[in-house]
């Protein structure tokens, strides 16, 4: 059987390298438009801080994909998807397929805003990018977004000396992952070498050739680098144009097995649609973890070995200046409409929230310790009632075995 | 066809928190084996105490034949490995991350502090010193149909069963 | 549950049949390990326990399960395994008070009774009576007369 | 063709080497498993007139083809080596679980070659196998041993000796776990000589079956086949111990050492109400649907305190009929044989004919140290751990009967045995049947277990005058649902006059047995009443996918009984050695001596049945031409 793989991210290597440890036999054949071997995204804003060098960040070695026999066709775009015919188009070759898996991923998004187009505007997505900011020798930065990308680009240019201003269009920063109280209190802990400015929006970015001012609505910073990091778009065109269905939040539609509208067609990864583990709702998740499982699942199913995705469930944990923070589940906002009790609890160091909607955990922020976390982010996965979860940790018999329970109760005692 | 994960027959360690008196020695052992420093929080073997019911767990990673925590490494680092079934991580390229250890279920990933790097049990290579080092017999090093087999027998010999012999005795046919 | 795998160990003759059998229907192997139902032997007393899932009303499994792969149906009161799910933890073969929760190596999944989907096999091909597959109020009905019929040998 | 799964694991205690090897296809459809694969191992291996003891013989265990999954009774693995009692083809077959536990592990056949140096142990854990000192456990009773072993290696079958094995008695067994045994041909002090005190094996494996839902169909089958059996539910109930009283009465038990036909009050002794007196559960082998087994826990009396799996015919016989104890002193005897680790019968046979020749005067209280009389428990057990230790006569006796015989006057005549081994349970002037002349063409000796009607019925005594028939005495649905191909089945029984021709049966019975043994399930009477080549055939084929048709399957039993066969005669056996011992054609019981010449008459036609000379009872080329055995260089 020929399996071709569409991208070269967490899912399309993931994907890869779970069909090759299920079956010794199958052809593999990966298709990318970059042409670097696998690296972790994630890795990149390390890299720019300067704590781990560059190579560090590539996952599998030239001969890591010998080794699995996966045969690739890396810096070429895949210009066409024909699904009667089964097969891909390249500038150069046409690919044909017994099945396929689109991991085509996504990009970041910047903006139409004047002089976006000047020397010293960037994107932190691949090694290149990484590679070019530090060709480019920042000094005085700024970063628009204040995403979790943002927050941590700022904080690795903030470690290489860089002046930084970090411009957020939202009312806080991290505001797809915490409420307003944490949120703030990370600001406070990044305001200590950053400037953040937050409810504020690029409107102009002026200089000759190069970057000189960022203009936003209410001040002019001067900088010589501007980092985009405001979000990201889906690639989804081969698929759209192909005919696979796309769904309301522009993703691929896949089903829990990860297969498109089109049998054998599967997709994972940034590109994707997933559901959200608790509201069952479609959402986008553009986590390595989510990546990586969801290839999983389209690669075992691609094989005709039963998995099934169980929903997206956000998990992000940040060093902020030395301080790490988590975020999992969901916050008060994308919890619109549920009746939420919150529990929360702050001293000198340490703070951290809990959302419950009846009974269960659906979310989870901390800043100042993570230790323990785990057995949260486990509840949170499995929908386990916190009353059930009460009840077993006064069960001689099962403590035992629950010592797992046991980290989550420093949290769930508080609120007794 | 069934879902085929990377199942392994291997010897895996079971705890007996009922036996565990919380002494740290396997902690100790552990830390200096694996990290030449004689200190509880080096070791992959962590003790949960519940003062409540008056007990000491130890917990330490289960080799899960799926683990949640090699999803989570944005490295690829975590590895099963095919020839012993361990699940185990090439701990130098480790960023510290420490997504793994969160993922963790089980909390058994351990940040090591010195190296800035996580870390869990490797079995110490199939011969777990904390196993052979317990002083109470709180720790078993065996196989899962074993651990199944020792288990029915201590359900069996929880008393109801045996309470209901007959007194005549020829009761099997 | 309104059945149940009825077991009177005092009928059992420890020949293994119902283990048997079972991994055949479920594995299509023939191997005790990979059944769900298992015998305990007592070979030195002549005394030998069949146990499988007692279907409890709060499954331990289903508590310590990390994963959500273990779930018991509100309506028919089974509990299964979703080997989907299962992360292959073993938590269950600790947890279960009866060491029924088993595990496959092979698979690295854990698996349980699922009473062949309401006609148990190990039931069907059990010779002795040790194993019957009754309606829970029958079950009790047996196990009450065999108690007052041991009383009443014993005045 | 398809490929078989099993493996042979090949241990080799001199240099403490393991080999495994797997197992061609080819064997299989020629041999099938068990003691097939056996008789071609050890014809293969053992080199001509080796010293049973010798670092060359070769002890080799195989669980029977259908091991291991849930057709009814198939439990049994066969052990074989060359037999230090009868200098021939060793063999014995036995039940419980370690067959079981041998297949899940993922072997069926265990090879055993060399000697240690050293006592040691083996313990295979699947792949895991170790071998490991004995020290602490040489001359530890087994019980013991097995108490030992079970904790250091939980979950684990054990195959293991007692001290007669180590003492090298000649009829030593080995035991399989507590209560049951490889008994006969002394296999044990094989082990013993190899300085192998155990073997422990665990499997966690299992069997993929080619085809499930049909072995489950031959499983319910068999199951069926098997529950409707004429003594199916006397067998439930009593076991083995069916057969005793019947033999009692037509004055056809060993008693007194084969002098009395029978004993008063045997029915208490040694019938079927000591079942109901003294048995308490009812134990079972692995799949089987009989559970044949009693438990027994003596309370009072002089042994109290045993517990144990017992009552079946063969100590009964042994120790109740041919030494005359009391039903609780076979108990105990009983008890002592799978401690020390000693074949029940051979045990009982020796006893009885050291206290006969007590009686005869031949001996005296000065040879052994104290009195000797039929019935005597506490003489008879000093002279067992006499036996066990080689203490005094002991060590005479504990060469076996006929070796024992050699050292003293008219020896020969009682010492009850046949090639070596001695005779259990039935005398043949008391009833001649299909059963006794298989005495006779056994491919071990004097025994019992490998020729057995299948149809035999207990109801009837009559012999003829020319040895040849005995009665059929069924209606005509058992002959009709007799599991036999149609030609044979009419020369083999006259329907219309009522007859079975014991020479044709014989062939049939010890080649259907000899399958049996192959495929590792049980000879007890229910079985061999309905389950016959055909639902074996559909078992094996579903289990392995490999195709066997009925035919086959009896081909390869007839191979392997002649494979033996050829054994034996390489290890220089004479044809004059296939007869009974004096006392049976000299001495009367019940007015009635064996007649030598006419028995001849019916081996003969036996061994012209078998493709073989008639007079050397040596198989004809043709015969094994047909049966593929053909020599090199012949």
């Amino acid at each position: 059987m020929r399996i071709v793989i569409v991208g070269n991210g967490a899912a399309g290597n993931e994907a890869a390298v779970n069909l090759r440890k299920l079956d010794s036999h199958c052809e593999i054949v990966m298709l990318a438009r970059e042409s670097y071997p696998a690296y972790s995204a994630c890795a990149l804003p390390d890299v720019l801080a300067g704590w781990i060098p560059l190579k560090q960040t590539f996952l599998l070695k030239e001969e890591d994909y010998a080794r699995l026999k996966i045969e690739r066709s890396f810096g070429q775009a895949v210009n066409k998807l024909d699904l009667s015919e089964k097969c891909l188009q390249t500038a150069e070759t046409v690919y044909h397929y017994d099945r396929l898996i689109l991991a085509t991923g996504s990009q970041p998004v910047i903006p139409a805003v004047p002089g976006s187009d000047l020397a010293g505007n960037f994107v932190v997505k691949t090694p290149g990018d990484i590679e070019r900011i530090l060709a480019h020798k920042p000094k005085q930065v700024v970063v628009v977004g204040a995403g979790n990308i943002g927050v941590e680009t700022a904080s690795a240019l903030r470690n290489r000396g860089c002046r930084v201003s970090l411009v957020e269009m939202k009312d806080r920063i991290m505001p797809l992952l915490y409420d307003q109280k944490p949120s703030a209190l990370i600001q406070k802990i990044l305001e200590e070498g950053i400037e953040v400015l937050t409810g504020e929006r690029v409107s102009r970015i002026s200089g000759d050739t190069h970057i000189k001012v960022v203009h936003t609505q209410g001040q002019d910073i001067n900088a010589d680098t501007v980092i985009w990091a405001a979000g990201v778009r889906q690639n989804t065109d081969i698929a759209r144009e192909a005919g696979l269905s796309i769904g309301s939040l522009g993703g691929i539609q896949v089903d829990t097995h990860m297969q498109s509208s089109e049998a054998g067609v599967f997709a994972c990864g940034d590109c994707v649609e997933s559901f959200q583990v608790f509201t069952r709702k479609p959402c986008l998740s553009l986590l390595w973890s989510s990546a990586k499982r969801q290839a999983q699942v389209a690669a075992r199913n691609c094989l005709g070995y039963l998995d099934e995705y169980e929903g997206s469930c956000s998990l992000l944990i940040e060093d902020i200046m030395g301080i790490p923070c988590v975020a999992m589940g969901l916050n008060l906002e994308a919890l619109q409409g549920y009746e939420v009790e919150v529990i929360e609890q702050q001293d000198e160091n340490e703070y951290f929230r809990i959302l419950m909607v009846e009974d269960r955990i659906v979310g989870f922020q901390a800043i100042g310790k993570v230790e323990g976390s785990g057995a949260i982010f486990t509840m949170i996965k499995k929908g386990t009632p916190v009353s059930e979860s009460r009840k077993v940790l006064l069960n001689r018999r099962l403590v035992p075995n629950l010592a797992w329970y046991i980290d989550s109760s420093q949290y769930l005692s508080c609120s007794n | 066809m069934n879902s085929k994960k990377m199942g392994m027959r291997m010897k895996r360690i079971f705890v007996n928190a009922e036996a565990c008196t919380g002494c740290g020695l396997c902690q100790l052992l552990c830390s200096v084996h694996k990290t030449g420093q004689w200190h509880p929080a080096l070791a992959r073997i962590k003790i949960k105490e519940m003062p409540e019911l008056e007990l000491n767990v130890p917990v330490l990673c289960l080799h899960c034949s799926n683990p949640p925590c090699e999803v989570y490494c944005v490295m690829n680092l975590i590895y099963k490995d095919p020839n012993t079934g361990y699940t185990l991580r090439r701990e130098d390229k480790c960023i510290g991350c420490r997504a793994c250890e969160i993922a963790c279920p089980f909390s058994a990933a351990v940040m090591d502090p010195i190296r800035e790097v996580v870390v869990n049990c490797d079995l110490c290579e199939g011969d777990p010193l904390c196993v052979s080092g317990c002083p109470e017999g709180a720790l078993l090093y065996m196989e899962d149909s074993e651990a199944g087999e020792r288990k029915r027998k201590a359900a069996v010999s929880l008393g109801a069963w045996r309470a209901s012999r007959p007194r005549d005795g020829r009761g099997s046919l | 549950m309104d059945k149940l795998i009825y077991i009177d160990h005092q009928k059992c003759v420890g020949c293994a049949t119902c283990e048997m059998v079972c991994s055949l229907v479920h594995e299509g192997i023939c191997s005790p390990s990979l059944s769900r139902i298992r015998v305990v032997r007592y070979p030195t007393q002549a005394f030998n326990v069949p146990i499988t899932c007692a279907f409890c009303e709060f499954p331990p499994c289903v508590s310590v399960c990390p994963s959500g792969a273990i779930s018991k149906n509100a309506q028919n009161g089974e509990v299964a395994i979703n080997s989907i799910l299962c992360i292959g933890c073993r938590q269950c073969v600790q947890a279960c008070p009866f060491g029924h929760a088993n595990f496959n190596f092979d698979q690295g999944t854990a698996f349980k009774c699922d009473l062949c989907g309401g006609n148990p096999q190990c039931v069907e091909y059990c010779w002795t009576e040790a194993l019957q597959y009754l309606p829970l109020e029958r079950a009790l009905g047996e196990k009450r007369e065999a108690v007052a019929r041991n009383m009443l040998g014993s005045t | 063709m398809k490929d078989y799964s099993g493996k042979i694991m090949e241990i080799d205690l001199s240099h403490g080497s393991i080999r495994i090897k797997d197992i061609e296809a080819q064997l299989v459809r020629q041999y099938i498993g068990g003691i097939g694969f056996n008789a071609r191992i050890l014809y293969d291996e053992i080199p001509i007139g080796a010293d049973p003891f010798g670092e060359e013989n070769v002890l080799v265990f195989a669980a029977g083809t259908l091991v291991g999954t849930p057709f009814p009774t198939a439990s049994r693995s066969e052990a074989s080596a060359k037999s230090p009692l009868t200098g021939g083809f060793g063999t014995s077959n036995s039940g419980a679980f370690f067959g079981l536990q041998l297949k899940t592990a993922g072997y069926d056949v265990l090879v055993i070659k060399g000697k240690s140096p050293q006592p040691v142990y083996i313990s295979i854990n699947d792949e895991d196998v170790k071998i490991l000192s004995a020290d602490s456990l040489w001359g530890k009773e087994c019980w013991e041993c097995v108490d030992y072993l079970e904790k250091k290696h939980y979950g684990s079958e054990i195959a293991l000796i007692g001290p007669a094995g180590e003492n090298l008695v000649r009829f030593a067994s080995i035991e399989n776990g507590r209560y049951d045994g490889w008994g006969r041909t002394g296999l044990g002090a094989v082990m013993g000589s190899k300085n192998l005190k155990a073997i422990t094996v665990k499997g966690t494996k299992g069997r993929k079956a080619h085809d499930p839902q049909a072995l489950l169909n031959a499983v319910k089958k068999g199951q069926q086949l098997i529950k409707s059996a004429s003594s199916y539910h006397a067998f439930t109930e009593y076991g083995t111990l069916n057969a005793s009283i019947p033999y009692s009465n037509f004055k056809a038990i060993s008693a007194h050492n084969f002098t009395k036909g029978t004993l008063p009050n045997w029915k208490e002794i040694g019938g079927r109400p000591i079942v109901d007196r003294y048995g308490s559960r009812h134990v079972a082998c692995q799949s089987c649907i009989i559970a044949c087994g009693h438990w027994v826990e003596l309370s009072e009396g002089k042994y109290a305190g045993i517990k144990m799996k017992d009552l079946e015919i063969t100590p009964v016989m042994s120790f109740g009929a041919t030494v005359g104890l009391n039903t609780e002193a076979i108990i105990k005897a009983c008890e002592l044989c799978q401690r020390y680790g000693v074949d029940m019968v051979s045990a009982g046979g020796v006893l009885g004919f050291a206290i006969e020749l007590y009686k005869q005067g031949i001996i005296s209280e000065d040879d052994v140290g104290f009195e000797l009389d039929f019935g005597d428990d506490e003489a008879a057990f000093k002279l067992f751990h006499m036996i066990i230790n080689r203490e005094g006569i002991g060590d005479i006796l504990a060469e076996g009967s006929k070796r024992a015989a050699e050292q003293f006057e008219q020896g020969d005549k009682y010492a009850i045995q046949v090639k070596g081994m001695e005779i259990p349970m039935i005398d043949p002037r008391g009833r001649w049947s299909t059963w006794t002349l298989g005495m006779l063409t056994n491919i071990r000796g004097g025994d019992h277990l490998r020729c057995r009607n299948p149809v035999e019925n207990l109801r009837f005594n009559e012999r003829d005058e020319e040895y040849r028939k005995e009665r059929f005495g069924f209606k005509q649905t058992m002959y009709e649902k007799l599991d036999m191909p149609e030609e044979l089945k009419r020369k083999t029984i006259d329907l219309e006059n009522d007859i079975t021709y014991i020479p044709e049966m014989s062939k049939w019975a010890e080649d259907l047995i000899n399958l049996y043994n192959s495929v590792g399930i049980c000879i007890r009477p229910p079985v061999m009443e309905k389950v016959g080549p055909t639902i074996i055939a559909e078992a094996c084929q579903a289990f392995t996918g490999i195709e066997f048709t009925p035919a086959e399957l009896m081909e390869s039993a007839e191979r392997t009984w002649n494979l033996i066969k050829l054994f034996n005669l390489r290890e220089g056996e004479k044809a004059e050695a296939s007869k009974f011992p004096r006392r049976f054609y000299e001495e009367e019981l019940n007015g009635q001596v064996l007649d030598e010449g006419k028995i001849q008459k019916v081996l003969e036609i036996y061994y012209q049945l078998r493709g073989w000379d008639p007079k050397t009872g040596r198989p004809e080329r043709a015969t094994l031409k047909r049966l593929q055995l053909e020599q090199p260089g012949e």
